[in-house]
């Protein structure tokens, strides 16, 4: 009776200033859109906005503290490291690692699995048993202790880790896809396509597929967080990002053994990560409920203008 | 009108929802009561707020709605006071709805959803409580209570879930039941059992039954008053045969007109042109009117529930006594009273 | 006029639940349509009317070729159909069209109007694109008494009863011969219904449509239909004209089906004796040997219990499965 | 039920030699465990008898034979860092592991719960944000960077906790906490979406209606239910602890777990003792799997484990 979506033929200029009214108007949203938006932006610009080389040493300033501590100084805005480099000048760069091995990672796995997923949720029958069995045996892997012996056997690069992080991903995505297949194999307009004759083809791109992109493109940004925290795991205990590049959680390990006379090493590029990674959770939260209408109607039941959950 | 108490009362109950695009009225100046053992019908269609009213008289309104007017009295007491309402709820009024299979936990046995009513407002052991509903289940129809109480209710047929939910209505041994579409989601063989099986139990236990549905077939056995509600209002209310027989309100005549009937062949059903309308905009005046062959301009302006005979009302200004001929005449069926 | 549009000759449907055994080895079977045999006429309109899991709704699925048949025949304009596949099935597709229960499920959400009935036309090549097919949309929805200005709405914007009416529109899009209705006004209200029920029998009359219908609703069928078959537990137990089967009905069940509906009259319901039957249909998985209707039968004799009765003609144009009528 | 666990333990074995035979294919076919193991300066020589140490020489399928029938035989060769069966190394490492896991994942579980369920007695309330907002917090801050500032704050600071080591109970609290801390996020999320579900579903509505008290709903109808769909999740999470966060937060607290050790061996090119560790994990991942299953099995009554899969 209550319907969430906008009728009429100018709907697709509508329904977009629709999305964006809706991102403006939930507070967790916005933060992680801007989130977001800065992060790619330091990341596309970093030798611009970094006010000095992340590698440049100057050993005569070495271990300053940050702006607001004695002895800080607005030039090292965050202080500096061991080797005197500059930690903000560090932070930003390393928001190029930070955003491409997600990029890499999640895009290598997304096209795979959802291939696999395709291929499993459409053809059904042996292939799709065989399929999900195979990656029912590989989630039982232990995680990031495989990663870390073949990060250790293999030697960590950018590639490496990209792959390694990949690894996990794509049977979240091939698991995701072959459900949204199956369930919407199992739609009746599907059906009532296939009864006037319309092609598998057809069926696949004119009513199958557009079920799939919203909830893949939510799952791509929700695993983008946790490749992040990833990466910077793996780059914390040794076996990911290698110097000279930067990462946050390089920059954490190094800043480690000075945790008691420079907190400032751990603490700014921990910042950095947990602000990205909680960004991407809000905005793939708010993604999922806002693609879906039944989650939205869920969630803030309470609120004003909440459809309501009484069965007539 | 008699000053007598009633057992339910509703009064000019006024119930609103948010909706997008709007607030929807979902109930709008509803009164109806229901006596000791009387049995109440309430017909109307989808969306015309009948399970909203049956959810009302139980003291319930689910979030975001809100009740804005009127009152539900339960023995002369609000039921809008939440603490005697959760006090009334299952001793005193208890519910049957659709689907049995949704109504029970899935994942609690038959026994734990039926004794844990009683133990909390009978008083009685858990013991006791299993020995009542073993009982219950014999008298409801269900072969081996005793294998039957550890039991889940997906290990029942539709029929026999349906039967399980009466017997969890009645453990508290209650004034009223309220049953909303009891048998929309049965077989038409099923249904008649369940039908069977609650008008036998009303008369056993001198229950009183509000009953909710769409389909005439249904309260044209089991209620003696019936409500007639469209878009939100009752329009006509009065017992079972002055309904059925000489409908008042072009709507109830409407209704009976477009259902078929399994013992006469029609031609043609009457059919209702259009649709009910949106309750979220504000409807002035009649709400049938948009679709009433009898409409003027005089139904611009909103018809109240006059009484119009002895416990008969119907909401508008132009009833179907005066044009008899018009509608129930040339169906030829509504007359033969 | 030719002989039978459609001839179904001993069909039956099974279906795999799962697998038993420690390796799966062994599979669980269901039958849900047993050996059934019936034939309609060009024009008119076959009510086929039983309880859930009775095997109405396969039946229609069978002859539309969405469940493999098991054994049996499907002859379509005397072409036999049976388990045909790919393009040929999809070119008869052309001529046999659904009109399936829910008009909320059967209309893609992401679809305008004017593509979803277009759709058949494009699929067929009548027409290169939904635009150009856009005059015989219109053509169509006028048809189903809906507004040509719909053309460019998306179906959330209707209401059940609008949505039925699309449904119908696509249906009728390739001018098909048969139209499986299955349950086509069951989620509608009734005021909503009595407008589809009359705009069926309108199209009817108008085009010649031949109608399978669908539907658990005695009171409806006996209205819409010419022809009645009733089902029960995956068999058909009575077939006949439709005043036959509402006033002289053979089969035990059948009786008991019709003595089972409410009627909308107080009196009527008042005054009726013992419409109750007792006991529900069997399991699927182990369906009882003899007569189906056995269990629940009031005349059971032995014969019923050891021997399945054949469908057979027991008055003119009146075959029913009874041993003891 | 036997029949069943006949079957999900065949399963489980066989996830095991997969694990074994992926951690082989790395090690031996793309990696060079020679010379990951060798000392830089090391000869020709070195590297032939080193070879010959462990199999190398052999053809390839010879050894993930031999390798794999030593592994069921739990010998899973010496450690070169500690010149001893590496099995021994684990078993004697396992403990504390077990110990902090079980701590964090009992704390993370019960925490989340509660989180969970209050937050979904008023969704869009106060609480429910606050509850939301915590629970993404708890999986977005990287494990070893709250593990490090907790010891900058507790332990430096305020000189609650010891920094780092193992000894009494005072030592599990910062890595429990830490290990617990996703794991709360993850639960209280999944807990609370289930719950608003579970609360608006039918048969809960109806018990409202037929006087079944608001505990009641919320502990036995609701929480049953919505325990159902939490159940995965925290099998999900106990095993993330173990085979993830274990590793991170052991290395940051210097817990001296089979995290902590898998990470000293691979900073020493012990191979041998990382593929002793991954085994062992394995096994308990798979036991694991297992467990959540016919636990399962045991909440949900519509669940046929025989018939399942």
């Amino acid at each position: 009776m209550s319907s969430a979506r906008p009728t009429g033929n100018r709907d697709r200029s509508r329904r977009a200033a629709g999305w964006a009214i809706r991102i403006l108007r939930d507070p967790a949203a916005l933060f992680g859109i801007l989130v977001l938006l800065l992060l790619v932006a330091a990341a596309l610009f970093a030798s611009t906005i970094a006010p000095l080389d992340p590698n440049k040493q100057d050993l005569g300033a070495r271990l300053l503290p940050p702006f607001y501590a004695e002895g800080g100084s607005s030039e090292h805005v965050l202080g500096t490291d061991q080797l005197g480099r500059d930690v903000f000048s560090r932070i930003i760069h390393g928001t190029r690692i930070s955003l491409t091995i997600p990029l890499v990672s999640v895009t290598l796995a997304g096209i795979f699995g959802t291939a696999v997923g395709l291929l499993s949720g459409y053809s059904g029958g042996r292939a799709d048993t065989v399929i999900m069995r195979i990656v029912d045996t590989l989630f039982s892997f232990p995680g990031l202790l495989l990663a870390l012996t073949i990060l250790a056997v293999v030697g960590p690069s950018f590639w490496t880790l990209a792959i390694v992080l990949s690894l996990r991903i794509w049977m979240v995505f091939a698991r995701l896809t072959r459900g949204l297949v199956l369930s919407a194999r199992e739609a009746e307009y599907v059906e009532a396509a296939e009864l006037v004759g319309a092609s598998p083809t057809r069926i696949m791109m004119r009513h199958i597929a557009p079920n799939l992109t919203a909830p893949l493109l939510t799952l791509a940004v929700l695993e983008s967080a946790h490749v992040i925290l990833s990466e910077a795991a793996l780059s914390f205990l040794g076996l990911g990002i290698q110097p000279p590049q930067t990462s946050w959680g390089l920059d954490v390990a190094i800043g480690r053994q000075y945790v008691f006379s420079a907190p400032w090493l751990i603490i700014f590029p921990g910042i950095a990560i947990a602000v990205a990674v909680l960004g991407i959770n809000l905005l793939a939260s708010w993604l999922r409920v806002a693609a879906d209408p039944e989650e939205s109607a869920k969630r803030f039941a309470a609120a004003a203008d909440a459809p309501t959950g009484w069965s007539e | 009108m008699s000053r007598r108490e009633h057992l339910l009362e509703v009064r000019n109950l006024e119930v609103v929802y948010p909706a997008r695009g709007g607030t929807v009225q979902a109930v709008r100046d509803v009164s109806f009561t229901v006596d000791e053992g009387e049995s109440t019908g309430i017909v109307g269609e989808s969306g015309s707020g009948k399970s909203t009213i049956a959810r009302a008289a139980l003291g319930l309104v689910e979030l975001p709605g809100r009740i804005v007017g009127g009152e539900v009295l339960w023995r002369g007491r609000s039921l809008r006071n939440k603490k005697y309402a959760r006090q009334v709820r299952g001793p005193e009024i208890s519910v049957v709805s659709q689907d049995p299979m949704a109504s029970m936990s899935p994942i609690l046995t038959i026994g734990t959803q039926m004794t844990e009513v009683m133990v909390r407002h009978l008083d009685l052991g858990k013991k006791e409580a299993v020995v009542r509903a073993g009982d219950l289940l014999e008298k409801v129809g269900i072969p081996d209570p005793g294998r039957r109480l550890g039991q889940y209710p997906f290990e029942f047929s539709g029929g026999m879930q349906q039967r399980v939910v009466i017997a969890i209505a009645l453990s508290c041994d209650p004034k009223m039941l309220i049953a909303d579409e009891p048998t929309t989601a049965l077989d038409v063989t099923t249904q008649a059992q369940i039908l069977d099986l609650i008008s036998s139990l009303r008369r056993d236990l001198g229950l009183s039954l509000l009953l909710i549905t769409h389909d005439l077939g249904v309260v044209a056995g089991a209620c003696d008053l019936l409500n007639v509600l469209y878009a939100g209002e009752i329009v006509e209310s009065g017992t079972a045969d002055e309904l059925f027989y000489r409908p008042h309100h072009p709507y109830t005549a409407a209704l009976l007109g477009s259902t078929p009937r399994l013992d006469v062949k029609a031609e043609r059903l009457t059919a209702i042109e259009g649709q009910p309308p949106d309750l979220r905009q504000v409807v002035a005046g009649c709400s049938f009117a948009p679709r009433c062959p009898y409409a003027t301009g005089r139904c611009e302006s909103s018809p109240t529930l006059g009484t119009s005979s002895a416990g008969r009302a119907c909401a508008c200004w132009h009833p179907l006594d005066s044009h008899q001929g018009n509608l129930t005449g040339s169906e030829g069926r509504l007359g033969h009273a | 006029m030719p002989s039978a549009l459609l001839e179904v000759e001993g069909l039956t449907v099974t279906f795999n639940v799962g697998r038993e055994g420690f390796w799966g080895q062994r599979r669980r079977r269901l039958t849900a349509v047993d050996d059934i045999s019936f034939s309609i006429k060009r024009g008119e309109t076959f009510g086929l009317v039983g309880e859930s899991g009775s095997g109405k709704t396969t039946t229609g699925r069978a002859i539309l070729g969405k469940v493999p048949i098991a054994s049996g025949r499907v002859r379509f304009a005397g072409r036999d159909i049976t388990g045909m596949e790919g393009k040929e099935r999809r070119s008869i597709r052309q001529n046999m069209q659904l009109i399936p229960q829910n008009p909320y499920g059967s209309l893609n959400p992401r679809m305008k109007v004017r593509d979803l009935v277009a759709e058949p036309l494009v699929v067929h090549q009548r027409f290169p694109s939904a635009r150009r097919a856009t005059e015989r949309v219109v053509e169509l929805l006028e048809l189903t008494g809906m507004n040509p200005d719909d053309l460019y709405k998306y179906p959330h914007a209707f209401s059940g009863g609008q949505r039925q009416r699309i449904v119908i529109a696509r249906a009728l899009a390739l001018n098909p011969d048969l139209i499986i209705a299955d349950e086509p006004v069951s989620a509608l209200d009734v005021s909503i219904q009595a407008q589809v029920v009359n705009l069926l029998q309108d199209l009817q009359r108008r085009l010649d449509l031949t109608y399978i219908f669908i539907a658990h609703d005695l009171a409806v069928v006996r209205h819409i239909s010419h022809r009645i078959g009733i089902m029960y537990a995956g068999k058909l137990v009575e077939v006949a004209n439709g005043e036959d089967v509402y006033r002289t009905p053979i089969h035990p069940y059948t009786e008991a089906l019709l003595s089972s509906v409410p009627i909308p009259d107080p009196r009527i319901e008042r005054d009726r004796a013992a419409k109750v039957i007792p006991g529900e249909p069997p399991d699927p998985m182990q369906p009882p040997p003899g007569c189906r209707f056995h269990a629940r039968c009031p005349l059971v004799q032995k014969r019923c219990i050891e021997e399945a009765p054949p469908l057979e003609v027991k008055k003119p144009e009146h075959q029913a499965a009874c041993w003891l009528r | 039920m036997g029949r069943y666990l006949l079957k999900r333990l065949s399963q489980a074995v066989l996830v095991v030699i997969s694990v074994m035979v992926v951690v082989f294919v790395v090690t031996r076919l793309i990696g060079d465990p020679v010379a990951v193991m060798l000392p830089l300066e090391a000869t020709e020589e070195n590297r032939a008898i080193l070879e010959a140490q462990l199999g190398l020489d052999r053809p390839i399928l010879v050894q993930l034979g031999h390798y794999i029938v030593d592994a069921v035989q739990l010998d899973l060769g010496d450690s070169l860092w500690q010149r001893r069966p590496a099995i021994d190394i684990v078993l004697e490492r396992l403990p504390p592991t077990i110990v902090l896991v079980v701590a964090g994942f009992v704390l993370g579980v019960l925490l989340g719960v509660v989180i969970g369920v209050v937050s979904s007695l008023r969704p869009g309330g106060w609480v429910d944000r606050a509850a939301v907002t915590l629970g993404l917090l708890g999986v977005s801050l990287p494990q070893f960077w709250i593990g490090l500032m907790f010891i900058v704050f507790f332990s430096v600071g305020l000189g609650w906790f010891p920094t780092s080591g193992s000894g009494g109970i005072e030592f599990l609290v910062l890595p429990a906490v830490v290990l617990a801390l996703p794991i709360v996020g993850r639960i209280a999320l999944v807990t609370r979406s289930s719950m608003i579900d579970e609360m608006n579903a039918q048969h809960v509505k109806d018990a409202v209606a037929r006087g079944v008290s608001r505990t009641r709903i919320v502990l036995v109808h609701a929480l049953k239910g919505a325990g159902i769909a939490t159940l995965t999740i925290a099998g999900w999470e106990l095993i993330g602890a173990l085979a993830g966060g274990a590793v991170v937060v052991e290395t940051v607290y210097a817990w001296p777990g089979i995290g902590f050790t898998a990470m000293q061996a691979i900073e020493r090119h012990d191979i041998i003792l990382v593929q002793a560790v991954v085994f062992v994990v394995a096994i308990m991942v798979v036991t694991i799997n297992i467990i959540v299953d016919i636990t399962y099995a045991m909440l949900d009554p519509r669940v046929k484990l025989d018939r399942a899969r």
